[in-house]
């Protein structure tokens, strides 16, 4: 098997990651698929160092990692304040930035 | 010497400055002061007149060059005079009956309480006046072409008050503009054919330029003479110029600025004589306007409009002469200068009448004033002889000339102009006598005036009396004077030379026609009007006579044409402007406002539309770039 | 990482642009599995259970980079994405609740086809893009891993991304102190006393009296199971209503009638019993 | 390059600008008197220019100042006056004091109250602004240059025309508000467009002179050395192109038909002094500036266009007058009579003779002394009856015979009355035109004649007849209005007797234009007239 196939899954899993945050309205749903999308990511960067055969890629990878770390923190908060002020999670319902 | 010419048109120039800004102080004062620059305008004159007659005949010309007035690449225009015989002429006549004009208006408007302003407006025009007659090129001639104009304007429609009067001031000025748009033109055309437009150079050289050129500068010229002097087709202000006082009536409207036209058409004699089309096109509006004036004249009860109607004749037989070329530029300025004389006695006589009988206009209220006012009635009688062309009186001689010289054009031309004059006379006999009959004979027709109390007439005071009896002298006399042995003709053979026409019938024939025609006509007058009484209204009246009362029509064809036709063209432009050209502007701009109001749509506030929007660029970059790598 | 496995048998052969059968196979099993959660994690109408699959899938993931060589992401993707990073959305999503964000019916008009219209598009474009990418040769990770991949890391992230590293360190203490700024709310006004809530209560008069407590009688105090009613039906005040929107109240009225009706049954038996043997006890007696 | 006289000419306004707006809210009458004050300093500025001006001096410019300013895009700080930018210049001086003075209250708060909203100054301040602006426009040699203050200029006008608006306008229909604002953005978006179309020409050019040159460059006279000298030598179809551009951005602001109808709104809403801001002042700089840039950067493209351009001027000549007589509302009516004058500016620059173009010239400067005599005393008129509309006044001679006389005046020289000045330029610019288009000449002629319609009509309608009744008791000019009218009439009459002063200094300019052209004026048929005398 030629190992682009893991290329073609991680474009396959961003995809799909993609619909869903385009289709749910849960907050926290739709930032579970950002991670998704962020993971394919990642397998395509670690795919890529295989292919070039240096750690620049899962380098890269980590970096992502890290990054996603801080914005699921940061994002979740803004999730709990936004539910605490609006009493929904729905990104539909956080039209405005304003009460 | 020279400098004088400057101070000539100056002297009632600082008049009418100080005058009119001079403000409420000179209120009392104001007419003497007026009236004293206008004697110092006439002395100024006699003193050039006097310079002039001591030189001798053929180098009776004074030039000056006053500074040079714009001078603009390949265009100089100077201010600079030019008196010869001919302008001499009009100075004085124009400064002499200025002045006694200005006289009698000190007695006439003694009760108006902006007298100061009349006076003032009365030594602008004087000096406008003056300065077209003394310029030395067309278009400083243009600056008191228009300038008369402006004062024509300012005193028609003295009593700004009546509607009448403001219309009628501004219907004068529009219709004059028209002619002076022929001016200009004529002006431009002179530049572009010459490349000046100073009297000298175009007048001598005027033959080299094509006759093609010539023709069209003449017919412009024509325009504008017909504006200034009330021809058809542009008569139609001069009757209601009538609303102006009298005194203005008098001298603006009758002796001198009516008389500008054939002043340029004189003064432009070299290019008439050089165009024949132009000039046939001159003598037809001559012949035509002097039949028509006196056919309105017949019909007009209001005096002064009737003196009006009389005026236009009067000026229509100076242009036939003035287009008759050489053998007529002397007749058409010696009728001129004697009609200056007695129209302006006339209507001074009118006003006087007017002043005495509570400012009543309608001549079929008038009758029997004969005994009332004697000065008025002498010196308007004699005025009367005179303009009929009675034996031996002023408009004998000068008459009497042009018709000669309208026959002795010879060929059927001549023929129709020779009995279009004879015939314009005839009238002009009768009409005259009916506004000596209507007004100073028969019984008394006097009616109350709103105030409802009836006229007492009474002489006028001093010093409109005076000026009367000196112009009456002078229409009985000027004639005569002029014609001792060809006196004026001598006088003015240089500027404007002289041919002998020689006429199919004799010179004593066509008097005796005259004499003829002249007792004809005063016998039909004094048939309808002296012999049965005259009704206090007016008769129905045939249809000619119900057109002339109407100024045969003109009027009304003005108003339905142009009037008319000009207000709904400029309304509909109005609404062009308003909804094409602005409509264009304002419809992009709603049609920008629509697509945006659209795509405001889009902005939804949903973060996962937008999110949509975000990927689909996404893909369609991604797209891009593979076609980029593909191709 | 012992040798003998399957990923690191594959690494011999890495540097070949082909994999061994071994890891063909293990891909072709656990992309399905990975496929499969994702769908899961986006289409499950249920925050928990998404987030349930979700965490399978990056754990499968973490496998993928075991045998792509990279060990140290594969344990980091364990250890921090499914241990903590999904750990934590579960808790917020506890601490969030359900509303009805949760019902997958599309609100806004056109969204749903756009939706699809756009990813089918991206799909099928990132896969030719990947497709015409032509990637035939494979240099493999072994020669970058030969001083060990923890070790190979180590290297380049102090020497080469070192700023970057240092950057992302700051990024984490932001992150942090960032989302305490965020969650922390101060009071803007003065807490109502008790007496004022009383009185709140009492004019509201929605409820007066404090809620009824859930569970039956002594045998069920579970949060989630409604107490019952005199006539024996549930009351829904007794529950919280995150459970009913949950759906996930037991409710054991049934039952309970049941236990009722066999105590009843017993204990009639007892006193049957028990008359008798009185009787015969008076027989005796004689 | 000694002094920089002309930058401190556009300084001292601007700086005067900022000046006044920071004068405190309580001290209106301070303000009013510091600005005056500014103005006036500006004015003896110009008046050094005029006579530190040589006519007869070699070159097209003097006084010049040049800097590097943006070295990046051959940008530089140019400035230079030729003839008739110096007798703009000073026109433009000259008239603002009296505009000031028109104004003097015009920006007062209509409620008394001490509010942080200080209107009276931003109203001089702004008209400072306007003033720097003008005047630097006038002083570029550099295109980039002029095209930023060609357009600032639009900043402070909105200002003025939106935030000041005519307080009669209550009664037209619609709220004055919202006709005001509406004007001052149909205003603001007419200029903006034909600006942005100029800048693109501005860009081209630049291109092209880079393309060519080696080295872009936005001056004026390297263009045209450069282009005297063979070394740059545009396509046909390039020079078009960039002439629309920068001809488009001109015949907007000047205004010519068919791009004029932001000039009525606009007029009728502000206020007189405004108004005659506007059409006296700011829109010269779009006739000015065809002549310093249409025709010197691209002679060819301007005699190929010149037959469109005579053809537009000639409709704007008799559309704008016959429009004018058509107006109900007074302001308006003057607005149009100035359409119908700048059809004949335009006319004589394009006419491509010396008559024609110092005619222009001229005109620019009679014009606006003459609109700002006529528009203010009509302002004056309007601010005693609180009404634009004609129909509302009637016999107002009767109780204000100077106002009307004024008023009459400046109508007079409206109509171009021989013996006031605008006689002078616009027969100069008829015989311009008709030296080589006859019937054009012949067609605008009749333009005198509906001028004369439109400003008897006016003043028939509103001063003479029997006296309305609410003009009864109307106050005539008061002291500080006569020393706003008194001045430009008397200069109305000096310069229609005696032009020379100006014509001496705008001749060579003229002469230098035609030349940068390769026009001579026609022949006369009959020629050595002045020879044979």
């Amino acid at each position: 098997m030629n190992p682009v196939n893991y290329l073609y899954l991680a474009a396959l899993l961003f995809t799909i990651g993609a619909a869903g945050v385009l289709i749910r309205r849960n907050a926290i749903v739709i930032f579970m698929c950002v991670e998704l999308m962020l993971n394919a990511c990642n397998l395509a960067f670690v795919t890529f160092s295989r292919l070039h055969g240096n750690l620049d890629g899962q380098i890269i990878a980590f970096f992502t990692m890290v990054v996603a770390a801080a914005e699921v923190v940061v994002g979740l908060a803004i999730i709990v304040t936004i539910f605490r002020s609006r009493h929904s999670a729905s990104v539909d319902d956080a039209g405005l930035l304003k009460l | 010497m020279e400098n004088l010419i400057g101070l000539l048109v100056v002297a009632p120039l600082l008049g009418a400055a100080v005058l009119l800004c001079g403000g409420r102080r000179l209120d009392r004062g104001g007419p003497w002061i007026g009236t004293l620059f206008a004697a110092a305008s006439l002395a100024i004159a006699a003193v050039l007149f006097a310079g002039l007659l001591g030189r001798d005949a053929d180098d009776r010309t004074l030039d000056a060059t006053a500074f040079s007035w714009v001078p603009v690449g390949g265009f100089r225009a100077d201010v600079g005079f030019h008196l010869d015989q001919l302008s001499m002429t009009f100075v004085l006549l124009i400064t002499g009956v200025g002045t006694l004009i200005h006289l009698y208006s000190v007695g006439y408007m003694a009760h108006d309480e902006r007298r100061r302003r009349f006076f003032g407006y009365l030594n602008l025009f004087l000096a406008a006046m003056l300065l077209l007659v003394v310029a030395d090129n067309y278009l400083l001639l243009y600056v008191g072409w228009e300038g008369v104009g402006l004062a024509s304007y300012l005193l028609i429609g003295f009593w700004q008050h009546k509607p009448s009067a403001a219309t009628a001031a501004k219907k004068a000025f529009i219709v004059n503009r028209v002619g002076d748009m022929g001016l200009s033109i004529a002006i431009m055309l002179m530049f572009t054919t010459f490349g000046t437009f100073a009297f000298g150079p175009v007048l001598e050289r005027a033959t080299e330029a094509g006759e093609g050129k010539l023709t069209a500068v003449g017919l412009m010229l024509l325009l504008a003479a017909c504006g200034k002097s009330a021809q058809v087709p542009l008569q139609s202000w001069l009757g209601d110029a009538m609303e102006g006082p009298t005194p203005v009536s008098a001298l603006i409207h009758a002796a001198t600025m009516v008389t500008a036209g054939v002043y340029l058409i004189t003064r432009s004699g070299a290019i008439f004589n050089a165009a024949p089309d132009a000039q046939t096109a001159v003598v037809t509006v001559g012949a035509v306007t002097l039949l028509f004036g006196a056919i309105v004249g017949c019909a007009k009860d209001d005096i002064k409009k009737a003196l009006a109607g009389s005026t236009m004749s009067q000026i229509g037989y100076m242009i036939l002469a003035a287009g008759l070329g050489p053998i007529g530029y002397v007749f058409a300025i010696m009728h001129l200068v004697t009609h200056g004389f007695f129209k302006a006695g006339l209507f001074l006589g009118a006003g006087s009448v007017m002043h005495g009988m509570n400012d009543e206009v309608d001549m079929r209220r008038y009758g029997g004033l004969r005994k009332y006012m004697p000065v008025t009635f002498v010196t308007f009688g004699l005025g009367y002889l005179a303009i009929i062309g009675f034996p031996g009186l002023s408009g004998f001689f000068s008459k009497d000339k042009i018709i000669e010289a309208a026959f002795a054009k010879g060929g059927t031309e001549g023929w129709i102009l020779g009995g279009a004059a004879l015939l314009g006379a005839a009238i002009t006999a009768y009409y005259m006598t009916r506004v000596m009959l209507l007004t100073f004979f028969g019984e008394k027709r006097w009616q109350p005036d709103e105030r409802g109390e009836l006229p007492h007439p009474h002489e006028s005071p001093r010093t409109m009396t005076i000026p009367m009896i000196v112009l009456a002298v002078g229409s009985v006399f000027a004639g005569g004077l002029f014609s001792i042995n060809d006196v004026f003709l001598k006088w003015l053979e240089p500027v404007t030379g002289h041919a002998e026409g020689h006429s199919p019938v004799s010179a004593l024939t066509v008097t005796a026609a005259t004499m003829v025609v002249l007792v004809i006509g005063v016998a039909i007058a004094w048939a309808q009007y002296g012999r049965r009484p005259v009704p206090v209204t007016a008769p129905r009246g045939s249809l000619l006579t119900r057109a002339a009362r109407r100024d045969l029509l003109q009027d009304d064809f003005n108003h339905v044409v142009l009037v008319r036709g000009g207000e709904h063209l400029t309304r509909s432009l109005v609404y062009v402007d308003h909804s094409l050209v602005d409509g264009v502007v304002n419809g992009t701009a709603a049609s920008v406002g629509g697509l945006s109001g659209r795509m405001r749509k889009l902005q939804n506030g949903y973060a996962r539309s937008y999110a949509v929007s975000m990927f689909g660029g996404a893909a369609v970059l991604i797209a891009a770039t593979l076609l980029m790598r593909a191709v | 990482m012992n040798a003998s496995s399957p990923v690191v048998s594959s690494l011999a052969a890495s540097a070949a642009s082909t994999t061994s059968t071994g890891e063909a196979v293990q891909f072709w099993i656990l992309a399905v599995v990975a496929v499969l959660g994702a769908l899961g994690a986006v289409f499950m109408r249920q925050a928990v259970h998404s987030a349930l699959s979700l965490a399978g899938t990056m754990i499968v993931l973490a496998v993928f980079y075991l045998a792509n060589g990279a060990y140290f992401l594969g344990v980091v993707q364990i250890v921090v994405y499914t241990g903590a990073i999904m750990m934590l959305f579960l808790f917020v999503v506890m601490l969030v609740g359900v509303t009805a964000a949760d019902s997958l019916k599309e609100t806004i008009k056109g969204q749903r086809w756009l939706a699809a219209l756009c990813v089918l598009g991206f799909g099928t474009l990132l896969m030719a893009g990947i497709a015409n990418a032509s990637l035939k040769e494979w240099n493999g990770i072994g020669r970058a891993n030969a001083g060990g991949n923890v070790e190979g890391l180590a290297a380049l992230l102090f020497t080469k991304y070192v700023f970057a590293f240092e950057i992302t360190g700051a990024l984490l203490i932001t992150a942090a102190v960032g989302a305490m700024v965020l969650t922390h709310r101060e009071r803007t006004e003065r807490a109502a006393t008790q007496r004022e809530l009383a009185e709140r209560r009492i004019r509201e008069g929605k409820q007066i009296t404090p809620l009824p407590a859930p569970g039956v009688y002594a045998r069920h105090n579970a949060v989630d199971i409604p107490g019952l009613l005199p006539d024996g039906t549930t009351s829904d005040l007794t529950v919280s209503p995150t459970l009913r929107a949950r759906g996930q109240v037991r409710d054991v009225s049934g039952e309970a009638l049941d236990d009722l009706a066999a105590l009843e049954q017993r204990s009639g038996d007892w006193q049957e019993r028990g008359r008798s043997e009185d009787a015969g006890a008076k027989g005796a007696g004689k | 390059m000694s002094f920089p006289l002309l930058t401190l000419t556009a300084a001292v306004p601007a700086v005067g600008a900022v000046a006044t707006a920071a004068v405190p809210a309580g001290r209106r009458t301070a303000a009013k008197w510091l600005a005056l004050a500014v103005s006036l300093a500006t004015l003896v500025l110009a008046a050094v220019q005029l006579v530190r001006f040589d006519p007869d001096a070699k070159g097209p410019f003097q006084l010049t100042e040049s800097h590097a300013w943006i070295k990046d895009f051959g940008v530089r700080y140019e400035l230079g006056v030729d003839g008739i930018a110096v007798v703009l210049i000073a026109l433009a001086a000259l008239l603002i004091p009296f505009i000031m003075l028109a104004g003097w209250h015009d920006a007062d708060p209509q409620e008394s109250g001490s509010s942080r909203w200080r209107p009276t100054q931003g109203f001089f301040a702004l008209i400072l602004m306007v003033e720097a602006m003008v005047v630097i426009s006038f002083e570029a040699t550099d295109v980039f240059l002029f095209y930023i203050f060609f357009e600032a200029m639009l900043i402070p006008m909105y200002f003025l025309i939106g935030g000041f608006g005519d307080r009669a306008g209550e009664r037209t229909e619609g709220g004055a508000a919202a006709q005001r604002s509406y004007a001052a953005v149909k205003f603001l978006l007419y200029n903006l467009v034909g600006g942005l179309i100029m800048l693109a020409a501005v860009i081209g050019l630049y291109a092209v002179t880079a393309d060519q040159l080696g080295t872009g460059t936005f001056s004026l006279q390297e263009i045209v050395q450069a282009r005297a000298a063979g070394k740059l030598d545009l396509a046909t179809t390039t020079e078009r192109a960039l002439f629309l551009g920068f001809f488009f951005a001109f015949a907007v602001k000047a205004p010519l038909w068919p791009l004029h109808t932001w000039l009525p709104n606009a007029m009728g809403e502000a206020t007189a002094p405004v108004a005659v801001l506007i059409t006296a002042v700011v829109d010269k700089v779009g006739t000015f500036a065809m002549l310093r840039f249409c025709l010197q950067l691209f002679p060819e493209a301007s005699k190929w266009a010149t037959p469109v351009i005579v053809v537009l001027s000639l409709i704007s000549i008799l559309y704008g007058a016959l429009l004018a007589v058509g107006q109900r509302d007074i302001k308006r009516l003057v607005a149009y009579a100035s359409i119908s004058h700048f059809g004949f500016i335009v006319l004589g620059i394009f006419a491509m003779t010396s008559q024609g173009q110092s005619g222009a010239t001229l005109y620019m400067v009679n014009h606006g002394i003459s609109t700002a005599a006529l528009m203010l005393v009509a302002g004056f008129l309007i601010s005693r009856r609180g009404s634009r509309l004609i129909a509302d006044y009637g016999g107002v001679q009767k109780v204000a015979p100077v106002l009307a006389g004024t008023f009459l005046v400046g109508g007079l020289a409206t109509l171009s009355l021989p013996g006031l000045a605008p006689f002078v330029s616009e027969f100069l610019v008829l015989v311009g035109t008709f030296s080589r288009y006859p019937v054009a000449g012949a067609v605008a002629t009749l333009g005198i004649v509906l001028a004369a319609l439109y400003v008897l009509v006016l003043y028939q309608r509103t001063m003479t007849g029997p006296v309305k009744e609410e003009v009864r008791g109307m106050p005539d000019l008061r002291a500080r209005e006569l020393a706003v009218v008194a001045p430009l009439i008397a200069l109305l009459l000096f310069l229609g007797i005696y032009p020379k002063p100006v014509t001496q200094i705008l001749d060579p300019a003229v002469r230098h234009t035609m030349s940068q052209v390769h026009k001579a004026d026609p022949k006369p048929d009959v020629n050595d007239v002045e020879a044979a005398k």
